[in-house]
């Protein structure tokens, strides 16, 4: 399927699964993500699966109320912004099983599943990737908006270069206007703003501008880093790494968990887990496309840096809780 | 026409209800016919047909079977406690469409009705989450208090009109943005909840929620409300002097400040108006649940401009304005359920709205010359 | 901050030709007397255009020429509605802007296979002005469709000022009456213009997805239509004073963007050229007040 | 039915109509009319207001097309579809209202629709000059680069007739081209329009004022309901005959009697005081006026435009936004004026579509402005009750005599004699103390005229007191008790009604009678020479 929607797999067993998005797909790698482990998840129990996708917090609790109503084996929301309803829902359908990706409702009942991520923890180590490879000591984040997670992306991120390396300095700088998640053109000149004043290394939490920051960055041989999946292909030789997030992963084992009659619950994926991470840890860096595996000492700093994560050794501070 | 004898009052043809003609009328079942064929070739029903045709067109060419298509999409809209939805989007709507359409009739464009709704939705948050609430009238303070609000951020542009001669279409226009930016800021900063992802509030106390009505969440007092305030327009634009007058003053400034009429009052008034409407839909969705506000989650549905093409299609006939805004609702709401159910892509649903606009748009101008041409009477 | 720093007047260049080339389409119908609304979505369908012809054939200019004729196909729609049939042309744009908006996402998942994003390294995006030899600073860096914008700036003022069409579309805005007693087609001048802002606008979403990006993405003309319509009501009749509010605009908007570099919120960026624009409309008010008046 | 032509015998008419029939919708404009005018000759065309005399020059114009009949040219007959066509055949028109486009220099809107071009440019110089030199062999004087929005209404029509004369007019089609002029302007006219047609060009006249007719044409053709009634010579016709012909009987006596009994001694119901305005940029408008209006009065203002007249008013009424340097009293009684529109005086304003009606309303609608927030009749329990506002304009359009198909018709579709019947019933009919009316008869047919003097002569015997401002003088004298003269935002001199001539007036208006001259402009001088006899026969054709 193309996300649109439609049917993943046959109808033929009476198992199904619905997702629903707080926003349209278009072009959201994260929710992108999502929907192919769903769409995974629902292949391996053999189960259909449909996509609802949501423009607005009406909308999402109108969605819900349309999956609930057509009884699925789960419900799965993605993101935060199904806090205040799966608050309240779950509980007035204590049969139906629901399962939350990337968030937890306050209130959590014992039909709703949970699956958090520590992206800060991905965040940071690319951080000390931008942080050993700056030559101008100026790096920069480009995002959409200016929300509290969105900081997941950047504080971190400017944490862990400065954790290698005190004198960097970090920018952000967001896209906003009329349509921030999808506007590459305005994330490309904000892109062009920071190498502009010497930053050689933007990181992109651009959603759809995302394809706008690499150009910048090909065009003013600054590099840059993807967010949630492997970009390097789509700016070969200009993208560092990525901060990877897996979502799919976590979805379709959590969604299996539901299906065999485990409910309820939160899993936290962070770096132990290995829900969250960056190409370099990867074992086909090499053939990533990603430039990070030019620069093996790095990689070694980026695994000693996980490890003592993982170990508790240092703790990246998570700016939600902040 | 030719002067009739002086004293002699010319027969009043065009008064007669719907221009049946008075003497020795048609047979009952002669009548319902005409009412017929007058019902379908009117111009919402042939605009809609023909959007209809075009848009089962692009449907066929694109491999959508319309006919699971369109059920779907009242079933979307009406069905399985659907209805709910459809009447928690035509609230806001009918709102904003009010926003817009009331200083319309004076001529002054307010294209502004984001930032006023959404400063309106901020301050009835801010009140609901910072003031002491008598049970009871809880409620009541931050809606008034948002009305207020949108009143006085559209009321910016009447001066700016009246003393400066700058279009109120610039200046809602111009203003909107920094409004949405503004409330967008202090929900973000001052007002934002802690630890959470998005920029919202806290959620706001159950004293300030809109009370419900037939067991629905969705379906409040706002419904009730709207409609009464809707009615209430209605009724002053035809049926009093402050009507009068404001439609005075859109058609000519000129001959309306000869009257006596205070033109620029005027203009400060309906534009006010209309923002007091677009504040207090903020607060109506402020107010709904989720009971908060998040932010862009009043934007983000476009009321103001669907609203705005809800007016344009009534074409300048105000009772006509509650039907456009239904049936857009019922479209837009109706298309999620077609893109849920059939898999229909939603995009469809806004090709759809398109194609009905841009066909009654036609279609009015060619009734409306036609009626000119025979109005020679 | 240095604001004229070479890479701060790209950026503004780059912002404001998408921009420009709208709003230049918007004057001459605005000029015609016709209120021109349409021209968001037209703008959003150039841009699509450009890159399914671009993605066809592999040619940037081939994706310009295609979006050129096929925008000005759709603005069609809008001059047979409100020109031959007289619709109210605010409201037929009304339904244009939305149908361009549902087709183009529509389309592309016919065409392209998939929503948000389509960007690939085989879409031919238009060569720089260096790469076409010539190499000067802040331009350089510029699509030819950036010094275009601003040829086609003057060529509109002069055509508008000094030929015997620009006086007949000036002489059709002012008195559609007096033209068509003086046995004018009023009808065929107008359509001329509105079709003529289609190519425009297809010019300029043809540089926003060709030439500021190699890419479309699902409603990337994000506002600029609209933009371009503000310039055209402040600017009026005058194509250089559309500019100057386009760069006023484009400046403002840079300005915020360099102001979030150094802490003052997103929000307060996102309003600094609306913020902006509206001082400068209140300025030019009191002093058009001041200034003592021409008898009329 | 042919009409011979009283041309050089041998030539065909220079346009000839033939059986025209126009119909809109029930209403039959124009029916079977045949008319004809030789070359260089300037035929008038007079009747009532709605009579069909604008329909049968726009269908000669190409702007409507006949329902039966056809336009010969120089004898041929040919085919109008559009302007363009009559343009191509040498026909010109100037509208009443005029169609120029006012951000337009003179020159291009003279040329503009055949523009000379050089190098794929409009050839600027050369307009210039063909403006300059039409100018000079007409005597039709106008500055080729100014804007035609800033210029007086009287150059403005010269500016119309440049255009049609540019454009090789031949046969010059004038709608009521003199009812929006001053008498100095309309003697230019038709000084210009004798110059015109002795180059063998013709001239179609449509007018109210009779006097213009007997002096001015040659010939003259009547309409009354669509249908010729009359043609005549004018050397051989009064004004009584071509009034007949017009609406069927003769006028009453020479315009209501004056007021013989009028309370001379009671106190002002309107007076002002030593009042002094300027606009908002400062310019002084008026200086230091001072005057009253007793009960029972009529009080005319006379002057060349642009002497001060629209500011007293607009003074007067209420309406005008106060200037950085005003000074001076305006009482309605013992109480000042009341700023935005004062309900107690009624006001017939000039201009009845920009001001005086919204044209797109109902009629009904436009009968009830000013009085919307009366408590009376129109009130119902809960608002504006439709039917009482409908009755009410009933009521109206039957005591003034307003011809319309219905009070619900938009006030647009009226012609204009009844639009302005309409403004006046509605503020006649208001009984304030005070009523102010600006050029009472413009555009208004000579039955409808004289219906219009006796109303307002009923209203000043009702007590009220009248202040009237026209640019025809010989109204003015007709109406007025007394007439104040005004020069340079001044009352130069005052006249009794009984005193006052054409030509005292005249020269008064010049400024001429008080040595307050400094300003005057030198074109305002020949103008008001009193008793000017405006039509050369020089270019007599026969
Ligand atoms: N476009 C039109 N549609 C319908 N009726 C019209 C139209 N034009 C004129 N009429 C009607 O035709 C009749 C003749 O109108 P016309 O304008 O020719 O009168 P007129 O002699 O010029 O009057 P006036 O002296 O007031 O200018 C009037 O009853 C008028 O209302
Ligand atoms: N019944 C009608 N319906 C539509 N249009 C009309 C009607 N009657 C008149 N008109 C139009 O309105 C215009 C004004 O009518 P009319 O000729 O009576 O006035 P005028 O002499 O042109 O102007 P004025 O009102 O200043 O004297 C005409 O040009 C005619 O086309
Ligand atoms: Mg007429
Ligand atoms: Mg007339």
């Amino acid at each position: 399927a193309d996300g649109s929607g439609g049917s993943a797999a046959p109808a033929s067993s009476d198992k199904s699964i619905i997702l629903i998005t707080p926003n349209p797909v278009g072009t959201n790698s994260f929710l992108q993500l999502g929907v192919k482990g769903a769409e995974a998840a629902a292949k391996e129990i053999g189960a259909s699966f449909k996509l609802y996708e949501s423009k607005d917090p009406t909308s999402i609790a109108q969605n819900v109320d349309a999956a609930v109503r057509a009884k699925p084996t789960v419900i799965v929301g993605i993101s935060f912004s199904f806090d205040d309803v799966f608050n309240t829902v779950p509980k007035q359908h204590p049969e139906q099983q629901f399962l939350q990706v990337d968030s937890c409702a306050k209130d959590q009942a014992a039909n709703l599943a949970c699956v958090s991520f520590k992206e800060h923890e991905a965040a940071y180590l690319a951080g000390i990737e931008a942080g050993l490879l700056t030559k101008s000591d100026k790096i920069g984040v480009v995002a959409a908006i200016d929300s509290p997670f969105v900081h997941r992306w950047i504080d971190p991120f400017f944490a862990g270069a400065t954790s290698v390396k005190a004198g960097v300095t970090g920018t952000p700088l967001y896209v906003g206007g009329n349509n921030p998640f999808s506007d590459p053109a305005r994330a490309k000149s904000q892109t062009q703003t920071l190498t502009g004043r010497g930053a050689d290394i933007v990181s992109a939490a651009a959603s759809g501008g995302n394809q706008g920051v690499f150009e910048a960055v090909a065009a003013s041989g600054a590099k840059a880093f993807g967010v949630d999946v492997n970009q390097c292909a789509s700016s070969a030789g200009n993208i560092i790494d990525n901060v990877l997030k897996h979502v799919d992963v976590a979805t379709v084992a959590a969604i299996k968990e539901i299906a065999e009659g485990k409910n309820g619950g939160v899993k936290v994926y962070g770096l132990a887990e290995g829900g969250v991470g960056v190409n370099a840890l990867e074992d086909d860096v090499a053939s990533s496309g990603c430039t990070i595996a030019d620069s093996p000492e790095v990689i070694a700093k980026v695994k000693q840096a996980r490890d003592d994560i993982v170990a508790g050794k240092i703790t990246v501070a998570d700016p939600l809780k902040g | 026409m030719t002067t009739p004898a002086p004293g002699t009052p010319a027969p009043d043809t065009t008064a007669a209800p719907g221009g049946e003609p008075r003497d020795g009328g048609p047979s009952p079942g002669a009548r319902v016919l005409g009412w017929a064929r007058r019902i379908v070739l009117s111009t919402p029903v042939l605009a809609i047909g023909g959007a209809l045709v075009l848009t089962t067109l692009v449907m066929l060419a694109v491999g959508v079977d319309p006919s699971l298509a369109y059920p779907a999409l009242l079933r979307g809209a009406l069905a399985d406690g659907n209805l709910e939805y459809t009447i928690a989007a035509f609230v806001p709507t009918l709102g904003m469409a009010l926003a817009f359409a009331i200083p319309l009739r004076a001529c002054e464009f307010n294209l502004g009705g984001d930032g006023q709704m959404a400063i309106g939705g901020v301050t009835a948050a801010a009140i609901a989450l910072h003031l002491p609430m008598v049970a009871g009238v809880a409620v009541v303070l931050p809606l008034a208090a948002a009305a207020l609000a949108g009143g006085l951020v559209a009321g910016l542009s009447a001066p700016l009109r009246t003393r400066l001669g700058i279009p109120a279409i610039v200046t809602t226009l111009l203003i909107s943005t920094p409004a949405v930016a503004f409330a967008s800021y202090l929900v973000r900063f001052p007002l934002g909840e802690q630890g959470t992802g998005i920029a919202q509030t806290p959620p706001l106390p159950d004293a300030t929620h809109l009370p419900a009505l037939a067991g629905s969440s969705y379906v409040t007092i706002g419904l009730p409300l709207i409609a009464l305030l809707t009615v209430a327009w209605l009724y002053a634009d035809s049926r009093t002097v402050l009507g009068y007058e404001i439609r005075a003053t859109g058609q000519n400034r000129d001959f309306a400040r000869y009257g006596g009429v205070a033109v620029n009052r005027l203009a400060a008034v309906t534009l006010a108006g209309g923002g007091a409407f677009a504040g207090l839909v903020g607060a109506l969705i402020v107010l709904g649940p989720p009971y908060r506000y998040v932010d862009g989650a009043l934007t983000a549905p476009g009321y103001t401009f669907t609203a705005v093409a809800a007016v344009l299609l009534a074409t300048a006939r105000p009772i006509a304005v509650p039907f456009a805004v239904a049936l857009l609702t019922v479209l837009q709401v109706g298309g999620q359920g077609m893109e849920r159910e059939a898999g229909v892509p939603s995009q469809l649903t806004q090709i759809v709205q398109g194609l009905i606009i841009v066909i009654v748009a036609v279609f009015a101008t060619v009734r409306h010359l036609r009626a000119r041409r025979g109005a020679g009477a | 901050m240095n604001i004229f720093e070479a890479s701060f007047l790209a950026a503004v260049l780059t912002a404001t030709t998408p921009v420009v080339l709208a709003a230049l389409g918007g004057l001459i119908c605005q000029v015609a007397g016709v209120f021109n609304i349409a021209l968001e979505g037209q703008l959003l369908w150039g841009a699509f255009t450009a890159v399914v012809f671009s993605h066809l054939t592999g040619s940037a200019w081939a994706g310009v020429v295609g979006a050129m004729i096929v925008t000005l196909v759709y603005a069609a729609v809008l001059s047979l509605a409100s020109v031959t049939f007289r619709a109210d042309p605010i409201v037929v744009a009304v339904g244009t802007n939305l149908l361009a908006l549902g087709l183009t996402a529509f389309l592309m998942r016919q065409i392209f296979g998939s929503g948000g994003t389509y960007s690939s390294p085989d879409l031919a995006g238009l060569p720089t002005l260096a790469e076409l030899g010539l190499d000067v600073p802040v331009l350089g860096s510029q699509s030819p469709l950036v010094l275009l914008a601003f040829v086609l700036v003057a060529v509109v003022g002069w055509w508008l000022r000094r030929t015997r069409s620009g006086l007949r579309l000036r002489g059709i805005g002012q008195h559609q009456a007096a033209a068509a007693a003086l046995g004018l087609k009023v009808g065929g001048y107008r359509h001329g213009v509105v079709l003529a802002a289609g190519a425009l606008c297809g010019l300029a979403g043809a540089q926003l997805a060709l030439g500021n990006v190699t890419l479309f993405s699902e409603g990337m003309s994000a506002g600029r239509g609209w933009v371009a319509v503000v310039a055209v009501m402040l600017g009026g009749v005058l194509p250089w004073r559309v500019l100057l509010a386009c760069l006023l605009f484009g400046v403002a908007e840079a300005v915020g963007f360099r102001l979030q570099g150094v802490g003052l919120p997103q929000q307060a960026a996102d309003s600094a050229p609306y913020v902006i624009t509206l001082f400068a409309l209140i300025l030019a008010g009191v002093a058009a007040r001041r200034r003592p008046k021409e008898i009329s | 039915m042919s009409v011979a032509a009283t041309g050089d015998g041998s030539a065909a008419p220079a346009a000839e109509l033939v059986g025209v029939t126009k119909r809109f919708g029930p209403v039959l404009a124009n029916d079977g009319i045949d008319l004809a005018v030789a070359r260089g000759e300037i035929h008038a065309v007079v009747g009532e207001n709605g009579a069909g005399k604008s329909t049968l020059m726009s269908v000669l114009y190409g702007l409507h097309r006949p329902d039966a009949g056809h336009v010969l040219r120089d004898g041929k007959r040919i085919r109008l579809r559009s302007p363009a066509d009559a343009i191509a055949h040498g026909l010109g028109m100037v509208h009443q209202r005029f169609r120029l486009f006012p951000e337009l220099t003179v020159a291009e809107n003279v040329v503009l629709g055949a523009e000379p071009v050089h190098r794929g440019a409009v050839d600027r110089a050369a307009a210039r000059r063909a403006v300059e030199e039409l100018g000079e062999r007409y005597g039709l004087r106008a500055d080729p680069a100014a804007q035609v929005g800033t210029l007086p209404v009287g150059v403005r029509q010269r500016v119309e007739i440049l255009r049609a004369l540019y454009r090789g007019a031949e046969v010059l089609i004038l709608d009521e081209p003199t009812s929006v002029l001053t008498p100095g302007e309309a003697t230019r006219l038709f000084e210009v329009l004798r110059t015109v047609t002795a180059t063998g060009a013709s001239v179609l006249l449509v007018t109210h004022k009779l006097s213009e007719v007997l002096t001015a044409g040659d010939r003259v053709t009547v309409l009354r309901q669509g249908r010729v009634t009359g043609r005549f010579d004018t050397a051989g016709t009064t004004a009584a005959e071509l009034v007949q012909a017009m609406i069927g009987r003769t006028l009453g006596s020479a315009g209501p009697a004056r007021s013989t009994t009028g309370p001379r001694e009671a106190a002002y119901a309107l007076e002002v005081r030593d009042l002094s305005l300027s606009d908002r940029d400062g310019v002084a408008r008026l200086s230091g006026v001072s005057f009253g209006v007793r009960p029972g009065e009529i009080v005319g203002i006379a002057g060349v435009a642009g002497s001060g007249q629209r500011e007293l008013i607009d003074a007067v009424t209420g309406l005008n936004v106060p200037g950085p340097r005003d000074s001076g009293q305006v009482l309605l009684g013992d109480a000042p004026v009341r700023r935005g529109r004062d309900p107690e005086v009624a006001y017939v304003p000039e201009d009845r579509h920009g001001r005086g009606t919204a044209s797109e309303m109902s009629l009904a609608e436009n009968l009830l402005m000013g009085d919307q927030r009366r408590p009376g009749s129109h009130t119902g329990r809960l608002g504006l009750s439709r039917a009482a506002v409908r009755a009410r304009a009933r009521d109206l359009v039957e005591r003034f005599s307003i011809s319309a198909a219905s009070v619900d018709v938009p006030i647009g579709a009226l012609s204009g004699g009844n639009a302005q019947k309409a403004v006046l019933a509605r503020e006649l009919s208001r009984r304030t103390p005070v009523i102010v009316v600006e050029e009472p008869t413009q555009g208004v047919d000579v039955g409808a005229q004289e219906r219009i003097h006796a109303l307002l002569a009923e209203a000043r015997d009702r007590g009220q007191a009248v202040l009237v401002q026209s640019s025809e003088l010989s109204e003015l004298r007709a109406l007025s008790d007394r007439i104040l003269v005004m020069f340079e935002g001044r009352v130069v001199a005052e006249f009794s009604g009984d005193e006052a001539t054409e030509a005292l007036l005249g020269q008064a208006m010049t400024g001429a009678t008080t040595g307050a001259t400094t300003g005057a402009t030198p074109e305002a001088t020949p103008e008001a020479t009193p008793g000017a006899t405006p039509v050369a026969t020089s270019g007599d054709p026969a």
